[in-house]
């Protein structure tokens, strides 16, 4: 079959694969690469399980071809997690039991890593809206959205509340 | 020695797996990767009731990358054997299916492929010729004469002890009837439903050097998996070793041992590790639901609001197989008169076969169904009466020492309590008679 | 893996000789937000795709009043750059945010009722869509675009390339109704464009969405509008008129009697929003 | 366009386990020479935190500090025999097999402090920081890391415990019903506030208060995401869940998160709990259990908040709008 050769920057590594044509971003960071952060929900752009940054912009890791992501940056949960410690989004998780069976705590994540990034003191309704592509069958939201806005404070130099 | 004082009960510590969860590194079923891994898809039936007259794997087989196919020819013990390990039966659902298929995505072949794309693309291959059947839907139509009958004992309906339905007698329900001032019949119908755990069902078997296979699974129920697969595969118990116990959410979703056995005899069959993973369309469609439910209530009724009679029919659909249903039937009718105190009651709970996704266990198992028919019923009382719905509650509540209709004396009963401190949670004035209540014994608000 | 080629063209140039080459081969596809999921489904089983997002079309611009949208431009741009608020509510509600970063302007163009938000709010401004062969372009009114359920008019040779939107004379409003406050399909997608004179109707345009075999116009409603008072009257007249001259269908979230329902509902909704901020 | 809002309320009990078929768990719990005890299960963690409230339970029963205590689950080969996670068991049943093993760990454990210290067991008590000491003597003191290997190397004795909880199998009368199926009863009283447009049937739940009365909380935070999530799903049961959507017709069986509906993070309406311990008597600590029952009082509460609000009884599930729509037509008579 005619693999192709791509290259990529992944979580700061200057990155070169072989895959066969149309490979998902999901299924090479999953099957060939080891990064199993990115998780497998729906694969259909349903649930957010899978969401990682494209040039810091979220996207459906199962939706996204390998070519396409070609000279960019792709950035998941492994990239934003800290050689040591935690950061301040994954310390709110935490803190405020934002997980449960925690699978689609990887995707809200990214998304709201994405969020911050371009919005630090979001409101509410922009969280909320940030959020709607990515299903959590275990918390009912509430205490992600909570955990949003406590790392924004974290993050914005307030203490946690 | 003296008891040690409670330091961690009671604490809101973090979780022990929050960690993980946070950084990713929680790893699930999916996230096991061996080399050499082969994957499976399964071939199914487009329709809802059918005999198979014959499948044709050789377009399917044609496919770069297949590797074989299994029917119920090669499952050693081709029966599902849930719910045998406690005691009920008759197994009824086969693994792959025979000669008939009783609902729309059935299991009929596996394949087993290289990958998943061509295990999908191979199962798409299969040809069925398929002999349509009439097919039933609704549970009382199932009950009717000239339904399509699916099952062998040839009803649609679980046998409980010799009666058609999982029966509780208490007292005397016409007599009640007689003496009530309000007779209130309701009729309430539940859908069925889907856990839609983000992680889907789905395992990872592994063949061992020393002849044994490990089962990486997500099933809320090891051994309950591990003894199930074992018996449908004829094999020792001790060839099977079960790694399990972190799952991406289950809500019952996970306890009915559908891809374990199959992966397993894939694995058997082919000397590879295998991987069988529901696609999330499968999740929806094809794996069990909350069943439906539908429930009629005719209650008798003082005009002092004491329910006097209660008498319950309700029926499960359980589509076309037993799965965990005809257990939730009893477990249903132990709970459909409610956390209530009434002196006569009469139920008949049934389990009923339709053609349909079979239903199985859910959060809530049977209870969630009884909960949402009896407590409208209770609001349907009360408006019936004249009487406010906080009140009807407070009235017929059970205490300590009540005798519940399937004759268990109740010693926990905190509903009082907890019906004054919701009252208190959003300021809803309650009479003084109900906040004196309480669950311990029957001074105040007492109707004997 | 089904899929044997896929091409990722780097200009429109390109593109179009891949089509001329490939032919009926191909499937084209924008973000691959539709196709993506058919695929990885085993629904969809194509052996040559072809997706156009990095073929030099994710612009928009403003030229002489009319604002070109190229077609591949992300939902995601259409909410940060629209010049006009009906096109960036429109796309805001087609979609979660980490779909819009992917899916296309274009390609929410040939997604299928309840989905495929985007032409209502077209429609009703009156947009155009440029249609690019080797041979040539051509503009044709979206309000022609199309000619059945997945069916329009392009030839097998074309890529639609641009939308071009002429700036709106009068209000306009966007209501998407579904079952869920936000990333779900429509029951029905109502958007309005209408011209008022005083409290006379000079122009209306109103489009639905989830009512038919595809995003359409509600030509009888508009009829009824034009060159009338913008009262109670004229709007439960049209309303009336929406709901009885579109084509709801039932599926998992509404059924046909309740979307036809809510388009009257809807209808005078957005009508009576547009009669309030005129007055 | 008109919206009106209503209140409804709905009270529930729920029972803990089923021991239909006969309901048992095992736990072993053993101590390394590191002072760090193992509790081996086989049960499974579905995301309520069975693994935290498992290592709460048998810290307590320990005597020792909830981080000297590592759960060891879930592993055929290794791990005792557990039913498994339904039917709100896992907290109960394993619960109290932890603690049979752990008071049988506990015994060996102070004999060992006892020789060490040179004091009777019955004149020990632990801190739970760590230490083993004689009661009112806090000097008179044995860190664990030093009773594990004087137990290991000097006693030759093994810190350990076997625990075993089951509920003996109940019959069913088949002429009468009575059974003994459960444990326990768990209570909860939710209140639903829902505001209803009148032109469109569609409902939003702009509150979900409840009351829970769950025996003791082990973890409270745990307690509350159960209750958050569950009432959350219960709505969700309510207005939009179903595989059927024109049940019992099989067409238009949805296949995705676009089509099967559950709320996202802009669905959610404001959740408040309280929550009551009552302790139960036959649960570790006085535990009933929490986890299936949350999703269930708010459904009732909701239809009961539609009627409130604009007169229509729904009686099918899910409450689409539609439902809502016909039956507020049917009341006018249009």
């Amino acid at each position: 079959m005619p693999a192709k050769i791509v290259s990529f920057n992944l979580n700061g590594r200057e990155t070169e694969v072989m895959i066969q044509p149309m490979t998902t971003v999901q299924n090479l960071l999953r099957e060939q690469l080891g990064y199993t952060a990115t998780k497998v929900g729906c694969r259909q752009g349903g649930c957010g399980s899978c969401t990682v940054l494209v040039d810091g912009e979220p996207m459906a890791a199962c939706l996204l071809p390998v070519e396409n992501i070609a000279g960019k940056e792709v950035t998941t949960l492994e990239g934003i997690t800290p050689d040591h410690g935690l950061h301040p989004l994954q310390e709110a998780f935490f803190e405020n039991f934002a997980t449960q069976c925690g699978y689609c705590t990887p995707g809200m994540l990214i998304v709201s890593k994405a969020l911050l990034d371009r919005n630090p003191q979001p409101t509410r309704d922009q969280i909320i809206d940030a959020l709607s592509g990515n299903v959590c069958r275990c918390t009912g939201y509430e205490p992600i959205i909570q955990a949003v806005q406590n790392a924004a404070q974290r993050m914005n130099g307030h203490q946690g509340e | 020695m003296t008891e040690p004082k409670l330091n961690a009960v009671g604490q809101s510590i973090q979780r022990r797996d929050g960690l993980g969860h946070v950084t990713g590194k929680t790893i699930y079923v999916d996230d096991i990767k061996f080399p050499d891994t082969l994957h499976l898809k399964m071939v199914r039936s487009p329709v809802p009731h059918a005999l198979i007259k014959g499948i044709d794997f050789s377009e399917a087989e044609k496919v770069p990358g297949f590797v074989r196919a299994l029917t119920h020819e090669d499952v050693p013990n081709n029966i599902y054997t849930i719910l045998k390990l406690i005691g009920v039966g008759p197994d009824e659902e086969p693994v792959l299916a025979e000669d008939r298929v009783r609902y729309q995505g059935e299991q009929i072949a596996a394949i087993v492929a290289e990958s998943p794309e061509a295990a999908l693309e191979a199962a798409g291959k299969v040809q069925l010729d398929l002999e349509e059947l009439p097919a039933v839907f609704d549970v009382e139509e199932a009950l009717k004469p000239g339904a399509p009958i699916l099952k062998e004992w040839g009803t649609n309906y679980f046998v409980y002890e010799g009666h058609h339905c999982r029966r509780v007698r208490y007292g005397d329900v016409e007599q009640g009837f007689t003496e009530a001032d309000y007779i209130i019949e309701g009729r309430y119908q539940t859908s069925p439903i889907e856990h839609a755990p983000t992680e889907t069902t789905g395992c990872l078997v592994k063949p061992e050097a020393n002849g044994r296979y490990t089962v990486y699974t997500n099933t809320q129920a090891l051994f309950f998996s591990l003894d199930n697969s074992a018996l449908i595969l004829n094999l020792p118990f001790n060839k099977l070793h079960f790694v399990g116990g972190t799952v991406g959410g289950g809500f019952g979703g996970k306890v009915d041992v559908i891809v374990e056995p199959i992966a397993i005899l894939a694995a058997m069959k082919t000397g590879h590790p295998v991987r069988y993973v529901f696609m999330r369309d499968e999740e929806m469609r094809v794996s069990s639901t909350r069943g439906a439910w539908r429930m009629y209530y005719k209650d008798g009724v003082m005009a002092d609001g004491r329910i006097v009679a209660r008498q319950v029919t309700s029926y499960a659909d359980a589509g076309a197989y037993n799965r965990h249903t005809p257990y939730a039937v009893t477990k249903h009718a132990a709970n459909v008169a409610g956390p209530y105190n009434i002196p006569n009651v009469h139920i008949d709970a049934h389990c009923v076969y339709t053609n349909r996704q079979p239903g199985s266990a859910m959060r809530g198992f049977g209870v969630t169904p009884a909960s949402f028919a009896l407590e409208v019923q209770m609001d349907k009382i009360a408006e019936t009466i004249g009487m406010d719905p906080w009140a009807i509650r407070f009235v017929n509540a059970y205490r300590n020492g009540d005798i519940k209709p399937h004759r268990k004396e109740v010693e926990d009963a905190t509903l009082i309590e907890t019906m004054q401190a919701a009252a208190e949670l959003v300021g809803h004035p309650l009479p003084e008679e109900y906040k004196a209540m309480h669950s311990n014994d029957r001074e105040g608000g007492n109707h004997g | 893996m089904t899929v044997k080629s896929y091409f990722l063209p780097q200009s429109l140039d390109e593109a179009l000789g891949l089509l001329a080459e490939h032919g009926d081969s191909l499937l084209l596809v924008g973000g691959g937000t539709v196709a993506l999921p058919l695929i990885n489904e085993g629904v969809s089983t194509p052996e040559k795709v072809m997706a156009l997002p990095q073929a030099g079309l994710s612009y928009i611009q403003r030229a002489n009043g009319t604002v070109n949208i190229g077609a591949t431009s992300t939902l995601t741009q259409m909410v940060d750059e629209a010049p006009f608020p009906i096109l960036q509510e429109a796309a805001r509600q087609s979609a979660s945010w980490t779909i819009r970063n992917m899916a296309t302007v274009g390609g929410n163009l040939f997604v299928p009722p309840p989905s495929g938000d985007i032409a209502t709010a077209l429609l009703a401004l009156d947009a155009q869509v440029k249609l690019v062969s080797q041979a040539g372009a051509r503009l044709v009114p979206l309000a022609d675009f199309y000619s059945g359920f997945l069916a329009n008019v392009m030839r097998a040779d074309e890529i639609l390339a641009e939308i071009q939107v002429p700036a709106p004379q009068g209000k306009t409003a966007f209501i998407k109704y579904g079952r869920k406050a936000a990333n779900t399909p429509a029951i029905v997608t109502v958007a309005a464009h209408i011209t008022l004179d005083g409290d006379t109707v000079t122009a209306a345009r109103l489009a639905l969405n989830a009512v038919g075999l595809h995003p359409l116009r509600a030509t009888v409603a508009e009829a009824l509008l034009t060159g009338n008072r913008l009262d109670e009257a004229t709007i439960s007249a049209a309303a009336t008129a929406a709901a009885e001259n579109c084509q709801p269908f039932t599926d998992a979230i509404a059924s046909e009697w309740y979307r036809r329902k809510m388009v009257k509902v809807f209808v005078r909704r957005i009508l009576r929003q547009i009669a309030g901020e005129a007055g | 366009m008109a919206k009106v809002k209503g209140t409804g309320m709905a009270a529930v009990n729920y029972p803990t386990g089923m021991n239909l078929g006969g309901d048992p768990s095992q736990a072993l719990i053993h101590a390394t020479t590191t002072g760090t005890f193992i509790i081996s299960l086989s049960s499974t963690d579905l995301g309520q935190g069975l693994k935290t409230v498992l290592a709460q339970i048998g810290a307590d029963a320990l005597g020792v500090p909830v981080d000297n205590v590592m759960i060891d689950t879930a592993d055929t080969d290794t791990g005792p025999h557990c039913m498994g996670t339904f039917a709100s068991r896992a907290t109960h049943r394993v619960g109290n097999a932890i603690i049979m093993a752990a008071q049988e760990a506990r015994q060996v454990m102070l004999d060992v402090a006892a020789d060490e210290l040179e004091v009777s067991p019955e004149d020990l008590e632990t801190d739970g920081q760590g230490n083993v000491h004689v009661v009112g003597v806090p000097s008179r003191s044995i860190d664990l890391v030093s009773l594990a290997l004087a137990a290991h190397f000097k006693y030759a004795k093994t810190i350990s415990g076997r625990g075993m909880f089951m509920k003996p199998k109940s019959e069913v009368d088949p002429e009468t019903g009575a059974m003994d199926p459960d444990s326990t009863e768990a209570h909860a009283c939710t209140v639903a506030e829902v505001e209803v447009d009148t032109e469109t049937g569609e409902v939003k739940v702009l509150s979900i208060k409840s009351a829970y009365e769950v025996g003791r909380q082990v973890n409270p935070a745990l307690v509350e995401g159960q209750i958050t999530g569950g009432s959350v799903m219960g709505m969700s049961h309510a207005l939009m869940e179903t595989t059927a959507p024109y049940y019992p017709a099989i067409d238009h069986s949805p296949g995705s998160f676009s089509d099967y509906l559950i709320p996202g993070p802009a669905d959610i309406p404001v959740i408040e709990s309280v929550v009551l311990e009552y302790p139960s008597s036959n649960g570790p600590f006085g535990v009933k259990g929490v986890g299936e029952m949350t999703a269930n009082s708010p459904i009732p509460a909701i239809v009961n908040a539609i009627y409130n609000a604009v007169g229509v009884r729904i009686t099918e599930l899910p409450v689409t709008p539609e439902k809502v729509l016909r039956g507020i037509e049917e009341k006018n008579g249009s």
